[in-house]
């Protein structure tokens, strides 16, 4: 299987050890540590985990298992702006789908993926909790309470740089 | 024991405490249908994941229908397990499964022994609802040296997980993905090939479906036998002959070895040989080397490395080579019995012949489907040309003499063609757990303490134990032995050495349970110990009745020495028998 | 902070602290409680109304009279501030002027504890802005 | 430190910390100082006060003020009005839709009147980040009661006693599940903190964690005395950041003030907390596969028996609890199981948080009483249905209740009573749906749900909710058959009676519960192929109205797809084989010709 091997730099294989350790190598502690990982990279390519497995003594396969079984677990980076659009009920009931759609629209990518110049990714979660607001739009930390599809072009002008 | 008092469709009865119901229904003749569910009890395998829920029954008082699998029993139970709720409820649930499973049952590796496909027949299945607009879970096609995965027809038993973690502790599969399109699969659904896969085939052996099947040869096979330049050999191991005849419904334990010979040459096998000869022949070697480490080692030179492993299982050798990577040094550099026949027989057999190296097909019957692998290895061909050509199953060889409407019941007895087919009872036992180090200590023992061995029956290294351990007495001085079989017995072993915390003279480890009688290409023995029993106590009635027992004392090994190695451990012997092992780990982890 | 060892030492923490949240709870049911409304508009701050309303706080703290405090805009007697509404439970509001502090403690003393009238009631006649 | 006269709580729950409460505070904060008015008046941030609709909410103490939708800008007007001059804003004050009428104290409205707030008692009311004013209201009194003056069993005993069960959803009684793990045997024991909110549209354990914390830590503490465990773990979904860091701040104050740690209180009990985060899994609601997952694995359950309480995390005895439950008991301890029992049903004591959301005025966290009717919840502490449309239904208990219409507007409130009418207690979500909404349209929803979070390891929750899904895809597009309808209820009591857990258990609960009550929505979609509330698309058929075209080629140009034709000045016409429904013509049309049917 031909896949794109990501060199990672013995900084990086230090980083991971340092984050397994702080965890004393625990196999149990492996979705904490895959946590802490994401944090740092940002996204969990192959390589990442192949670390994470051997410094846990877990096989790879395993751990490939488990971040493909989590939804907030990704193998692709997310884009500089990751767009979030909540599809929790409420913001469902309110037209979350239409903002969803208008966004995929103008950004020309589905949910999960990232656009090419790595700008923006979109993904989806379930209820913020801000239903008030419903429906519910973050880019990064910022949120966007009752958004409607004719904000989303201005929402994403915002991030034009 | 405490006993509970239950009811299961209306009969009363009395069953320990802590059995599941559907144990209890079968102590009661009452067999329910189950698919996820794998009972490998002697190997301490119970497989309940409860995920396939075909075993369902009504349980009076609950809510919802139990798993008959996974429930146990309690006082006052009504069980009920063919009620119209269950019947229909069983039937919808293997309509899902089958609405996602591709109906292509007859070109199918596995059609006629097909768990999911028994059940479609039982409940009369004949049309799937809303089939037309039902998507399918697809997956990549993968195809490897020894096993192919077509996860379309996957139904997440997970038993190939169980075996390849829980049993193997290879750990090249897991459940991956989440809901419909979960599956079991390799990291990052990477290749077999490129995983830390061992080709032990125990995924194979146990598949309810054609998800995971052996990559078949026996196309190959046919063209080469119909090609009239070419000359066909073949070697056949000794764990097939006492597991052949189960393909042909004969008890589990029928030697046939006489009707295999027939059965192969009736084939059109030019030369029918036997891999027992080569086994006596990595006796020499592996033996030899074993005296010459140990001779080192009581002389103090600590430069050499003790235990010396066996190395004739290739799903073991796969095995270290990615997770041992510290003790690559410690197997012995003796290639497998299949190798060396491979090796000998397009060398020194087919300049005998006259037949050049590219004209020679030498095939071997395997129980095995790490020796697909093996073969194709590179340490193992000659200017791109490999020693064995390639390696077909034990099934395999099962499902040809069939299609060759060969009537194996009224085939006579044949014997082995020369020089390539004599052998010693030694060879023999390599088939069972605990063979290859029994048949090294009868020779090993002779050469070192220059005594006849009185008595060749080693008992003490015999069994069905997943560790064993003995020392025997080597004229005074104790030699340390043990023995592993199943990847994760050798697990716990080689982990034991490494910490230091046992210290063997000498370790043999197969890779499947009970050694290659129970090998990943053999008949199905779904995990019935008792068929693997009948196989091993084959296996020593056939060394019983040789003549010869001990390998060295093999007149066609000696007379190959004579005529064409020179000594063990000799140049040739060097160059033709011995290999190195290579750092697999590297594939798998990029740094 | 020192680990509280005990629970004598948790429940002493507890009554050193209640004060500060007191304020919470008592706003959950002011029906029952005396309420005082202290006028806190411009002009009633300039003639002292917050020193009132302090020193109101902290005198029925003092002498454990649950009462709740609150600021109200300018009633409109201007002339009579600081002006201080006194709500007790089963009565009709009534209004003091020029509650200074000797003022004020002689309104908690009498009319809060006391249930007498005191001098200085204006009459009520302004409305709230709820109503 | 000073006693401030007056308090101005400001929710930094996350939905109003999302629409700059934090700013808004900083904002408050500055303009007291600036008025000299620091000693006097305080600003705290505190937990969600419920009434999300309206926020950020800014309560003023002690007079009850409640303002609603301040924006920073705002603050200084409220601090120079309000705080200096006595004087209430009243553009800020939340006026009752119903009566048009303003409403100043928070007390006088409706979506506070019939609430009880028990598990929510500190939210919005207490500053989250600060133990001490925990404790000042009571914090921790009921560890120390329990740890100087009872024994476990006593403890268990009030606790069975109260009739409080679970609030995660299923109900099972908590001192029960207390009594079995104590009995358990084992020496390492675990308390679990379920804090892995799943379900779409609940929010009340995340609110909880993040307006008061230390009554989960409490009570876990409690629940080790109980039990015999002296490790807690809360399993916390990583989405939350706030909640998280908030317990992890209160945790480290508990420990730091000697309420977690080694001899809590002097006496021979030490009991101490660690987090575990989710990582986006709905099924790891469910304790076996939480347990799974805490455990570094792929977080699929596994039978029960064995329950949790009996072999659980790393195979020891362990109570898994919810949040809201959790939260109950500090208080039930304090004040004793008759005053709790007292609240609620026969079979269903206490009260219980909804998340109230959808098409309804007030959106919000609300706390009733047990027993309360559903018409109570929706058209009083709901304000009824926005933009006065109609009710149509109210869908409870999340992807695994059921849908309500307004023939069960009063049942009442309880665990047996909503199962009765074929919904769910559930985690407490609680969506009202009007009639703008389709209901076969809604089913789908919950059902791209629990397709989406099916773990995949048993056939008919992997296999039947998907195949399920199909079906309602097909009729909402108008392929629907006759027999569709008897196959969904078909395969969905399969699913019920044979799925692994309890996600696959109820996942078709939403589909059955809108079959049983809006069959003939279905109907339409399948016989009329007629979407009856417009939602579906495939179903509407865009038409040119002949009289009122005038032949102005707006709508054709606007067309993306070409699928209009018409000369100009002649009356149009739309292909339906090319339209793809965008309503783009309709949108241009300006003599109403365009219509949708």
């Amino acid at each position: 299987m031909s896949r794109i091997k990501v060199e990672l730099k013995k900084k990086d294989v230090d980083t991971i050890r340092e984050i397994c350790k702080s965890f004393n190598n625990l196999p149990g502690e492996l979705i904490n540590v895959l946590h802490k990982a994401q944090h740092t990279f940002g996204y969990l390519p192959a390589e990442v985990q192949e670390v994470v497995a051997r410094e846990l003594n877990v096989p790879v396969a395993k751990v490939y298992g488990v971040v493909t079984f989590y939804s907030f677990f990704s193998m692709i980076p997310k884009g500089k702006h990751p767009i979030s659009v909540c599809t929790g009920t409420a913001c469902y009931v309110r037209g979350a789908e239409n903002v969803l759609a208008e966004f995929k629209k103008n950004l020309k990518i589905d949910v999960g993926e990232t656009t090419s110049d790595g700008k923006f990714s979109i993904s989806c979660l379930r209820c913020v909790g801000a239903c008030g607001l419903a429906p519910v739009v973050m880019v990064g930390e910022k949120t966007y309470g009752r958004v409607s599809p004719e904000m989303v072009k201005d929402i994403l002008k915002e991030y034009d740089e | 024991m405490e006993m509970v008092k239950l009811t299961i469709d209306n009969k009363q009865v009395e069953i320990p405490k802590g059995t599941t119901i559907y144990k209890a229904a079968k102590q009661v003749g009452i067999d329910i249908p189950v698919l996820c569910y794998m009972d490998l009890k002697d190997l301490n395998i119970e497989h309940k994941p409860g995920g396939c829920r075909i075993c369902v029954v009504e349980v009076e008082g609950r809510r919802n229908l139990a798993p008959s699998c996974s429930t146990e029993v309690t006082e006052g139970m009504n069980v009920k397990t063919h009620s119209i709720r269950v019947l229909n409820a069983r039937r919808t649930v293997l309509e899902l499964l089958l609405s996602d499973h591709p109906k292509e049952c007859l070109t199918c590796a596995k059609s006629g022994n097909c768990d999911l496909q028994n059940l479609a027949i039982m409940m009369g299945i004949r049309e799937i609802h809303n089939e037309d607009i039902a998507e399918m879970s697809t997956y990549r096609m993968d195809t490897s040296p020894a096993i192919i995965r077509d996860l379309n027809k996957c139904i997440m038993c997970r038993r190939c997980e169980t075996m390849c973690n829980d049993f193997q502790t290879v750990g090249a599969l897991s459940a991956i993905n989440r809901g419909f399109m979960s599956v079991v699969a390799p990291a990052f659904e990477m290749d077999l090939e490129d995983s830390v896969c061992t080709y032990c085939g125990q995924c194979v052996a146990v598949c309810p479906t054609g998800a995971l099947t052996e990559v078949d040869h026996t196309r190959q096979l046919i063209r080469d036998l119909a090609n009239p330049n070419k000359t066909v050999i073949v070697q056949t191991a000794p764990a097939v002959r006492v597991a052949l005849g189960e393909m042909f419904d004969l008890p589990a334990g029928t030697l046939v070895t006489g009707k295999l010979v027939a059965a192969l040459r009736r084939l059109g096998f030019k030369y029918v040989f036997d891999t027992d000869f080569s086994a006596d022949l990595t006796i020499m070697e592996e033996g030899t080397e074993l005296l010459e480490r140990l001779t080192r080692h009581l002389s103090g030179d600590k430069t050499v490395k003790l235990p010396i492993l066996t190395s004739c299982c290739p799903g073991w050798v796969n095995f270290f080579e990615s997770q041992f990577i510290d003790m690559l040094e410690i197997p012995s550099t003796a290639r497998s019995p299949q190798q060396m026949f491979g090796s000998i027989a397009k060398t020194y057999f087919a300049d005998k012949i006259q037949v050049k190296r590219q004209d020679l097909v030498v095939v071997s019957i395997m129980p095995c489907l790490a020796k697909k692998y093996e073969c194709t290895r590179d340490e193992f061909k000659v200017d791109g040309n490999p020693d064995v050509d390639y390696s077909i199953s034990t099934r395999e060889l099962g499902h040809l003499i069939k299609q060759a409407n060969i009537d194996f019941h009224s085939l006579p007895d044949e014997e082995f063609d020369n020089p390539l087919g004599e052998s010693t009872g030694a060879a023999v036992i390599f088939g069972a757990t605990g063979g290859v180090i029994e048949a090294a200590v009868r020779t090993a023992y002779e050469i070192f303490t220059k005594k006849k061995l009185e008595k060749v029956d080693f008992l003490e290294l015999r069994g069905m134990g997943g560790i064993r351990e003995a020392t025997l007495d080597f004229d005074g001085l104790p030699i340390r032995i043990g023995i592993a079989h199943g990847l994760g017995n050798a697990r716990k072993l080689l982990e034991d050495i490494r910490s230091g915390k046992s210290n063997y003279h000498a370790i043999e480890i197969m890779a499947c349970p009970g050694g290659c009688i129970g090998g990943g290409g053999q008949p199905l023995h779904h995990g019935n110990i008792e068929i693997l029993k009948k196989r091993t106590a084959a296996i020593y009635r056939e060394d019983a009745n040789k003549p010869i027992r001990k390998s060295h004392e093999n007149p066609y090994i000696i007379k190959l020495y004579e005529e064409f190695l020179g000594k063990p451990l000799g140049e040739k012997s060097h160059k033709l028998l011995h290999t190195h092992y290579v750092d697999k780990s590297k594939k798998i982890i990029y740094i | 902070m020192t680990k509280i060892k005990n629970l004598a030492d948790l429940r002493e923490l507890k009554d050193k602290l209640q004060s500060k949240t007191k304020l919470r709870d008592k706003s959950e049911s002011p029906d029952q409680l005396v309420q005082i409304k202290v006028a806190m508009a411009t002009c009633c701050i300039a003639s002292g109304s917050r020193e009132t309303m302090n020193y109101i706080v902290d005198e029925l703290d003092k002498r454990n009279i649950d009462a709740v405090v609150t600021q109200t805009g300018c009633m409109g007697y201007c002339y009579a501030e600081p002006t201080v509404e006194v709500i007790v439970p089963g009565k009709e509001p009534i209004v003091f002027g020029y509650v200074d502090a000797k003022r004020a403690d002689e309104i908690i003393e009498k009319y809060i504890k006391g249930g007498m009238l005191v001098e200085g009631i204006i009459p009520v006649n302004y409305k709230k802005i709820d109503q | 430190m000073a006693d401030y006269k007056i308090h101005l709580l400001v929710c930094g729950g996350t939905g109003c910390k999302s629409s700059e409460s934090q700013i808004l505070a900083e904002h408050l904060r500055s303009s007291i100082e600036s008025q000299g008015l620091s000693d006097f008046a305080q600003v705290i941030g505190t937990g969600c006060f419920g009434f999300c609709e309206k926020g950020p909410i800014v309560k003023i103490i002690p007079d009850n003020t409640f303002y609603t939708q301040v924006k920073p800008e705002d603050a200084k007007e409220i601090v120079e009005e309000h705080i200096v001059k006595g004087r209430k804003v009243s553009r800020l004050l939340y006026k009752d839709p119903k009566s048009d009428k303003i409403v100043s104290d928070s007390k006088g409205m409706e979506f506070y009147k019939k609430q009880v707030r028990i598990a929510l008692r500190n939210c919005g009311v207490i500053d989250p980040e600060n133990i001490e004013e925990y404790i000042a209201r009571d914090g921790y009194a009921s560890l120390g009661k329990v740890l100087t003056t009872l024994t476990p069993e006593a403890t268990i005993e009030i606790i069975k006693k109260s009739g409080l069960r679970g609030r995660g959803g299923a109900g099972f009684p908590t001192g029960l599940k207390w009594e079995i793990t104590r009995q358990s045997p084992g020496k390492e024991k675990y308390v679990v903190c379920n804090a892995d909110e799943g379900d779409p549209g609940a929010f009340m354990d995340r609110s909880i964690l993040e307006g008061d914390p230390h009554s989960v830590i409490e009570a876990m503490a409690i629940n080790g005395y109980c039990t015999g465990a002296s490790n807690g773990l809360v399993y916390i979904r990583a989405e939350y950041p706030l909640a998280i860091e908030r317990l992890k701040k209160a945790i480290e104050q508990a420990r730091e003030y000697g309420l977690l740690g080694e001899r809590i209180l002097g006496t021979d009990f030490s009991f101490d907390i660690n987090l575990r985060y989710g990582a986006g899994a709905f099924v790891c609601g469910e304790e076996t596969a939480l347990i799974h997952s805490m455990e570094g694995g792929r977080g699929e359950p596994t039978m029960k028996p064995p329950f949790p309480s009996v072999k659980g995390y790393l195979g020891k005895p362990t109570n898994v609890n919810n949040v809201e439950t959790f939260a109950s008991i500090p208080v039930i301890i304090n004040k004793g199981y008759e005053w709790y029992s007292s609240i609620g049903t026969e079979k269903s004591k206490g009260t219980k948080v909804f998340a109230l959301a959808g098409k309804v005025n007030n959106v919000g966290l609300i706390e009733v009483p047990m027993g309360i009717t559903l018409r109570e919840v929706i058209f009083e502490i709901g304000g009824g249905i926005k933009n006065g449309k109609k009710f149509k239904g109210v869908q409870i208990g999340g992807p695994s209740g059921g849908c309500l219409t307004y023939k069960h507007l009063d049942v009442p409130i309880d665990y047996e009573s909503l199962i009765a009418a074929g919904a769910m207690m559930g985690s407490g979500g609680m969506i009202i749906m009007d009639e703008d909404d389709c209901m076969v349209d809604v089913a789908k929803y919950f059902l791209d749900f629990t397709v989406d979070e099916s773990c995949g390891k048993c056939t008919p929750c992997r296999v039947g909710n998907k195949r399920m899904h199909e079906l309602l895809n097909n009729i909402t597009k108008g392929n629907g058959t006759k027999d569709d309808i008897d196959r969904l209820i078909n395969l969905g009591n399969v699913i019920k009676d044979t799925s692994l857990c309890m996600l696959g258990q109820s996942a078709p609960n939403p589909v059955l519960s809108i079959i049983e009550n809006f069959r003939e929505e279905y109907e339409a979609h399948i016989q009329d192929k007629k979407c009856p509330s417009g939602v579906c698309k495939a179903l509407m058929v865009y038409e040119i109205v002949p009289e009122n075209c005038v032949g102005c080629t707006a709508c054709a140009r606007a067309c993306p797809v070409g699928a209009i034709t018409g000369e100009r000045k002649e009356v149009h016409r739309i292909d339906p084989a090319l339209c793809i429904k965008c309503g783009a013509c309709m949108d241009r049309c300006k003599f109403n010709a365009v219509i949708v049917n």
